[in-house]
């Protein structure tokens, strides 16, 4: 070692300190990510595109009213527009930054040089966006179904709010197993939205279409899978695409659910493990 | 064209958004060569800048650049002057010889003048190799330059630079320094620099000026003032200069510690005779390596300026 | 046992095929330590490597003895200020500085009482309660600054502190830092503004190549470089007068008379010349008015070392 | 024998701003767009079309005999409405070279803070605006005023009548009209979203929707249908533009409407894009 010219001062050795308690952290870069997602522009823009369906809605109780039955209408939206539209641009604006803010706004350093585990941040980051993209449909959904139903007590009948209510879970569902994936692009990817939308619009909205088993390996295919196990509402558009697809795999609602649980779950882990492993290479 | 006793000039200048009022009334002659414009933030160094450059209308007031008067003539002025921007402001996608003949042309110059033109500033501000790269894989130092090059494209009468050392490493602010000295000593071009380093306007300038909350809070030479001729000198070196301490003290001088080394000031005699004899008495021991004029520094001055 | 506070041990990194800095080996002890280096050199890679931001291709760090890449508690010890200008935008200052204190494990009482000593201690109080959105340059590194210090770690890394402060924040957080320096903290800061760097320590640490050029005290570093002679620039009555009387000296190289009042001196061998001046001056009866070393300060001695490194 | 100075020096040329104090800004960004692959590809698509255009005008005024049979079209029926729907079917080009062209220009500045660069120059924020939008003009015209300009010319070359002359004669105007509302309205729509957003996709999609593409149409086309009501077809800056655009060429297509209303519609959008244009473009941000 080279000769040098002070004193260098040896400190004394002590054990290494530990890691903050997960719980502790995981509830406060939930709350800390809750905020920061309400104070963004993002926000707005995903509340405005979440109108969309409020004005055919309200074209339905303007124009349409006598044509069309409440479930039937209903279930055309949500596979028209909530489940081939909505969710995916909902899931893609709120999972995508997941980790992706930090990075690109380079405050993960912030993140980084504390003393606590990385899978709890990614936790609490992730369960905040699925809070947020999740509220907002499903507001959105409640606005859909007071259009519906208010000064109009005719539909209110038991069919239509089983409908209701099934539809709703399985939009909310959807987007959280979607939203769990994106997150992973966020983690991985430096421009993960060009990832996404291909992923989104490409694999997932052509190979769902394609007849065969090759379909059953989209997200696309389950999540609309659980909705054909609704025997009863099949009757509009939604038969008539099922119609078009004439060699529809035939797999059972509760397969397709299996399925999807399984992939939020491994959308979840394999986030937390690449999050915690990745290097941020921040200038 | 008779020379001007004053390159800018304001009186009264009140500048305001809306009811915040940001420029309290100055009254300025900023004499030609080079002038370090300092100030904290929000002292109004910005909107002084663009005040006169006619950006902004002012409330109350007028000010004249080069004899131009700023609310009127605001295009003519920006003819004759260049900018040195303090953000990065280069969209990558061109060359460094575009970008400058670009700006050249932006103010008025004839596409093979500013082409011609863009080749010799860029070897003047030394991106001559680089001058066919694309600006987008600059490193910070080159965009600096390249900044540099663009304002002087058209040859300006005035260079206004803001912070244009932000981010250089040691070496590429002494050229940057370099190249604004010698425009402003050797080629007469006026400098208006506004930084927040004062070692950069000791370096490059000729005065300052100091804005504090919208007021000129002073005007003084860059050279240090001395503080009484003769009688207070600053010493520094290496050896045992608490013994050098008690020594002064001994005889009778006041001795005051400063951050590298002792400040005296002679009870008596003037002149640095004291000192080395004292110093001398200590031999070898003693390694005395500056003995200077004591003088108020600019820190000092621009800190009692803005307190 | 005892260990350096911070070792770093044949550290090596590489980003794909370029190197960013290359065995280094390295001690680090309590006081505050200037980190130079030309851009590019590999400043902020070491920062990062130290600072536990990037994992080390080869080598390691060690923080009073224990591996930073094996204990991610030791970000307790801690504190960091990232070079880039980044911050929590939406928050106010003072809600950033309780959620990164809560992140180091205070309660929430506590990390108050931490968040609004930090705000003291970097003049932010009076701007605590705005969002950071809204600050000014200066304000923003001061955050950051804060976010580093409010834990009270016992390392403190900071890149490029001063960067868009002006000269008010700028002697007041050169102040802080030579305070945490003698309050004991190890702590290491980068800076461009050499001037600025004499202000706050006289040890430096000084990378070019990715390598370590050169460590310890400025002083004692420009007394190694031998081969730039030291210049004494004398303002006298009469240069010629004094040249004669000052050329015989030995330790003398060569003389220059500059102006008529100015004569400047160049010697090899600065400690015996220095030792001698005083008597040589007085011994040759010309009226002297002060003199001073102009290669004895910090830009003169990067230059040099820079400069002979290639 | 001198040594001269290698150093600065001064030039003592004369500074003669063009009149025009946006040309070189548009000169120069036109310059910049140009040479990139992706927009020769789209110029050679947008010319594809007209070119089919020129072969059917051919036919229909030459080969009339052959072509009546396989076309079932007379060729006395060429008139202004033809060239009208030789722009007509540029529409999709237009969408894509506004968007391709235009989404950076401000955008890319902002996000550089170039505006400082600009401002520090004799230029005003109308020039700024005006060069801008010269360079999204300049593509228009390659695509949509250049090609239809041609097959008029071509069209008199093969059937240089009084009468052919006399049902087309107005088409330069109208055609030269109609470009520059395109210009004002699609041109500054764009920039506005380019000053307005930061990320390509974000000013993109914004553009589409605003400029009356996918759903957002087809929701507009909903509600007149389910309506009656016609005045819902106002709110699709596209329709508006096709309806004015026929009007010009002397046969309006929307009988509900009158396209005064729809060059109302576009002059209000005009109007707000400048506005919004002129807020976001200020020269005050030059020196932060």
């Amino acid at each position: 070692m080279k000769e040098s010219g002070h004193d260098r001062h040896f400190g004394p050795v002590s054990q290494p300190p530990g890691l903050v308690p997960f719980g502790q952290v995981y509830r406060l870069v939930f709350a800390a990510s809750v905020k920061d997602l309400i104070r963004r522009r993002r926000l707005v823009f995903i509340g405005l595109v979440c109108i969309l369906p409020l004005l055919v809605t309200a074209m339905w109780r303007a124009f349409g009213g006598e044509h069309l039955s409440a479930e039937m209408f209903f279930s055309n939206l949500v596979s028209l527009l909530y489940l081939q539209l909505l969710i995916y641009i909902v899931a893609l604006a709120f999972g995508v930054p997941t980790v992706h803010d930090e990075v690109e706004g380079r405050t993960i350093t912030y993140l980084f040089t504390r003393p606590v585990s990385r899978v709890a941040v990614y936790a609490g980051r992730l369960t905040a966006v699925q809070l947020l993209a999740g509220s907002l449909l499903a507001l959105s959904l409640v606005v859909c179904f007071g259009l519906m139903v208010i000064g109009n007590p005719g539909v209110l009948d038991l069919e239509f709010i089983r409908v209701y209510v099934n539809h709703v879970l399985i939009i909310l569902f959807s987007t959280i197993v979607l939203t769990g994936l994106f997150s992973i692009l966020g983690v991985a990817f430096q421009r993960p939205l060009v990832w996404g939308i291909v992923y989104a619009f490409g694999w997932e909205g052509v190979v769902a279409k394609v007849p065969g088993r090759l379909q059953t390996w989209t997200l696309d295919f389950h999540i609309r899978n659980l909705i054909m196990g609704e025997e009863d509402v099949q009757k509009g558009l939604l038969d008539t695409f099922r119609h078009l697809l004439t060699d529809q795999a035939e797999v059972s609602a509760w397969v397709s659910f299996a399925v999807l649980t399984v992939a939020l779950v491994v959308f979840v882990y394999v986030g937390g493990v690449l999050f915690s492993r990745k290097e941020y290479v921040i200038n | 064209m008779n020379a001007l006793r004053s390159i800018i000039r304001t009186r009264g200048l009140v500048q305001a958004y809306g009811p915040k009022i940001v420029l309290r009334g100055i009254d300025l002659d900023v004499p030609p060569g080079a002038s370090g414009l300092l100030g904290p933030n929000g002292a109004g160094k910005s909107s002084f800048l663009r005040s006169i450059l006619g950006l902004v209308p002012i409330r109350e007031g007028r000010a004249e650049v080069l004899g131009l008067d700023s609310q009127r003539d605001a295009l003519a002025i920006r003819r004759r002057i260049g900018l040195v921007p303090e953000s990065d402001c280069l969209v990558p996608g061109m060359n460094a010889v575009e970008m400058t003949a670009y700006c050249g042309q932006l103010v008025g110059m004839a596409r093979d003048d500013a082409l011609e033109r863009a080749h010799q500033v860029l070897y003047y501000v030394g991106l001559g190799e680089a001058r066919y790269r694309d600006l987008g894989g600059y490193s910070q130092g080159m965009k600096q330059r390249l900044k540099l090059a663009q304002a002087l494209v058209h040859d300006p009468d005035l260079l206004l630079l803001d912070e244009p050392t932000n981010g250089m490493d040691p070496p590429g602010r002494e050229a940057i320094l370099e190249l604004i000295r010698d425009v402003s000593r050797n080629k007469g071009l006026h400098v208006i620099l506004s930084t927040h380093l004062l070692p950069d306007v000791e370096e490059t300038c000729d005065q300052v000026i100091v804005l504090h909350e919208g007021r000129v809070a002073e005007t003084r030479p860059v050279a240090k003032s001395i503080i009484e001729a003769g009688r207070v000198f600053d010493v520094a070196g290496r050896g045992d200069f608490d013994r050098l301490r008690q020594l002064l003290m001994d005889a009778g001088h006041s001795v005051e510690d400063r951050d590298d080394g002792l400040r005296v000031t002679l009870n008596g005699a003037l002149g640095v005779e004291p000192i080395l004899q004292v110093a001398e008495s200590m031999g070898e021991e003693l390694e005395l390596r500056h003995l200077v004029e004591a003088g108020h520094s600019l820190q000092d001055s621009f800190m009692e300026a803005v307190r | 046992m005892n260990a350096p506070v911070l070792e770093c041990q044949s550290l090596t990194r590489w980003y794909g095929q370029v190197i960013g800095v290359s065995t280094v080996d390295c001690q680090v002890g309590p006081g505050v330590t200037g980190l130079l280096g030309l851009n590019g050199a590999g400043k902020s890679t070491l920062f990062k490597l130290m600072a536990g931001q990037l994992r080390p291709s080869l080598g390691r760090v060690l923080l009073l003895g224990h591996d930073l890449s094996h204990h991610r508690g030791l970000f307790r010890w801690i504190g960091f200020c990232p070079e880039p200008d980044a911050l929590y935008e939406s928050m106010t200052g003072r809600e950033m500085l309780v959620y990164l204190l809560r992140l180091q494990g205070f309660d929430a009482p506590e990390s108050e009482r931490r968040a609004q000593l930090a705000l003291d201690r970097t003049h932010l109080a009076d701007a605590a309660d705005r969002p950071v959105a809204g600050y000014s340059k200066g304000m923003r590194q001061k955050i950051k600054l804060a976010q580093a210090l409010a834990h009270d770690p016992k390392v403190l890394f900071l890149d490029e502190p001063f960067n868009g402060m002006d000269p008010v924040s700028r002697y007041e957080s050169m102040e802080l830092i030579r305070a945490l320096g003698r309050e004991g903290k190890t702590v290491m800061v980068s800076s461009h503004i050499l001037h600025e760097v004499e202000e706050m320590t006289s040890i430096i640490l000084l990378i070019q190549n990715g390598q370590i050029l050169a460590e310890g005290n400025i002083r004692e570093i420009r007394d190694l470089v031998e081969r730039h002679p030291h210049q004494v620039r004398i303002e006298c009555e009469d240069a010629r007068r004094l040249a004669v009387d000052l050329l015989p000296m030995e330790e003398v190289l060569g003389v220059k008379v500059e102006a008529p009042l100015r004569l400047v001196v160049e010697t090899d061998r600065p400690r015996r010349f220095f030792g001698r001046l005083p008597h040589a001056l007085l011994s040759s009866g010309v009226k002297v008015r002060g003199f001073q070393t102009l290669d004895d300060d910090l830009k003169s001695l990067f230059e040099y070392l820079v400069e002979d490194a290639g | 024998m001198p040594i001269h100075d290698q150093g600065y020096r001064h030039w003592d040329g004369e500074i003669r701003q063009h009149p025009l104090r946006w040309w070189p800004i548009a000169q120069r960004g036109v310059m910049a767009v140009l040479p990139q692959r992706k927009v020769i590809l789209l110029i050679v698509l947008a010319w594809l079309g007209p070119l089919v255009k020129g072969v059917t005008l051919y036919g229909k005024l030459r080969a009339t005999d052959l072509l009546t049979q396989v076309l079932g079209d007379k060729g006395a029926e060429v008139g202004a409405k033809f060239f009208w729907g030789a722009i007509d079917q540029q529409g999709f080009i237009v969408l894509l070279f506004v968007v391709l062209v235009g989404s950076n220009l401000i955008a890319a500045d902002r996000r550089f803070k170039a505006l400082q660069l600009y401002f520090s120059k004799p230029l005003t924020p109308l020039d700024y605006i005006l060069g801008k939008l010269g360079i999204v003009g300049t593509f228009l015209v390659l695509t949509v005023w250049m090609p239809v300009m041609l097959l008029w010319i071509f069209g008199l070359m093969i059937e240089p009548t009084a009468e052919f002359f006399g049902a087309v004669w107005f088409v330069p105007f109208s055609l030269t009209l109609y470009t520059l509302l395109l210009i004002a309205v699609a041109g500054l729509l764009i920039l506005a979203l380019s000053a307005v957003g930061q990320k390509g996709v974000f000013i993109a999609g914004a553009w589409i929707i605003l400029f009356g593409y996918g759903p957002f149409q087809l929701v507009i086309l909903l509600l007149r249908e389910l309506s009656g009501q016609a005045f819902w077809s106002l709110l699709s800056v596209e329709r508006d533009l096709e309806h004015v655009g026929a009007w010009f060429f002397g046969n309006a297509t929307d009988p509900e409407l009158h396209p005064v209303a729809s060059l109302a519609v576009l002059l209000v959008v005009v109007a707000a894009c400048y506005a919004v244009l002129r807020r976001r473009i200020r020269p005050v941000e030059v020196v932060l």
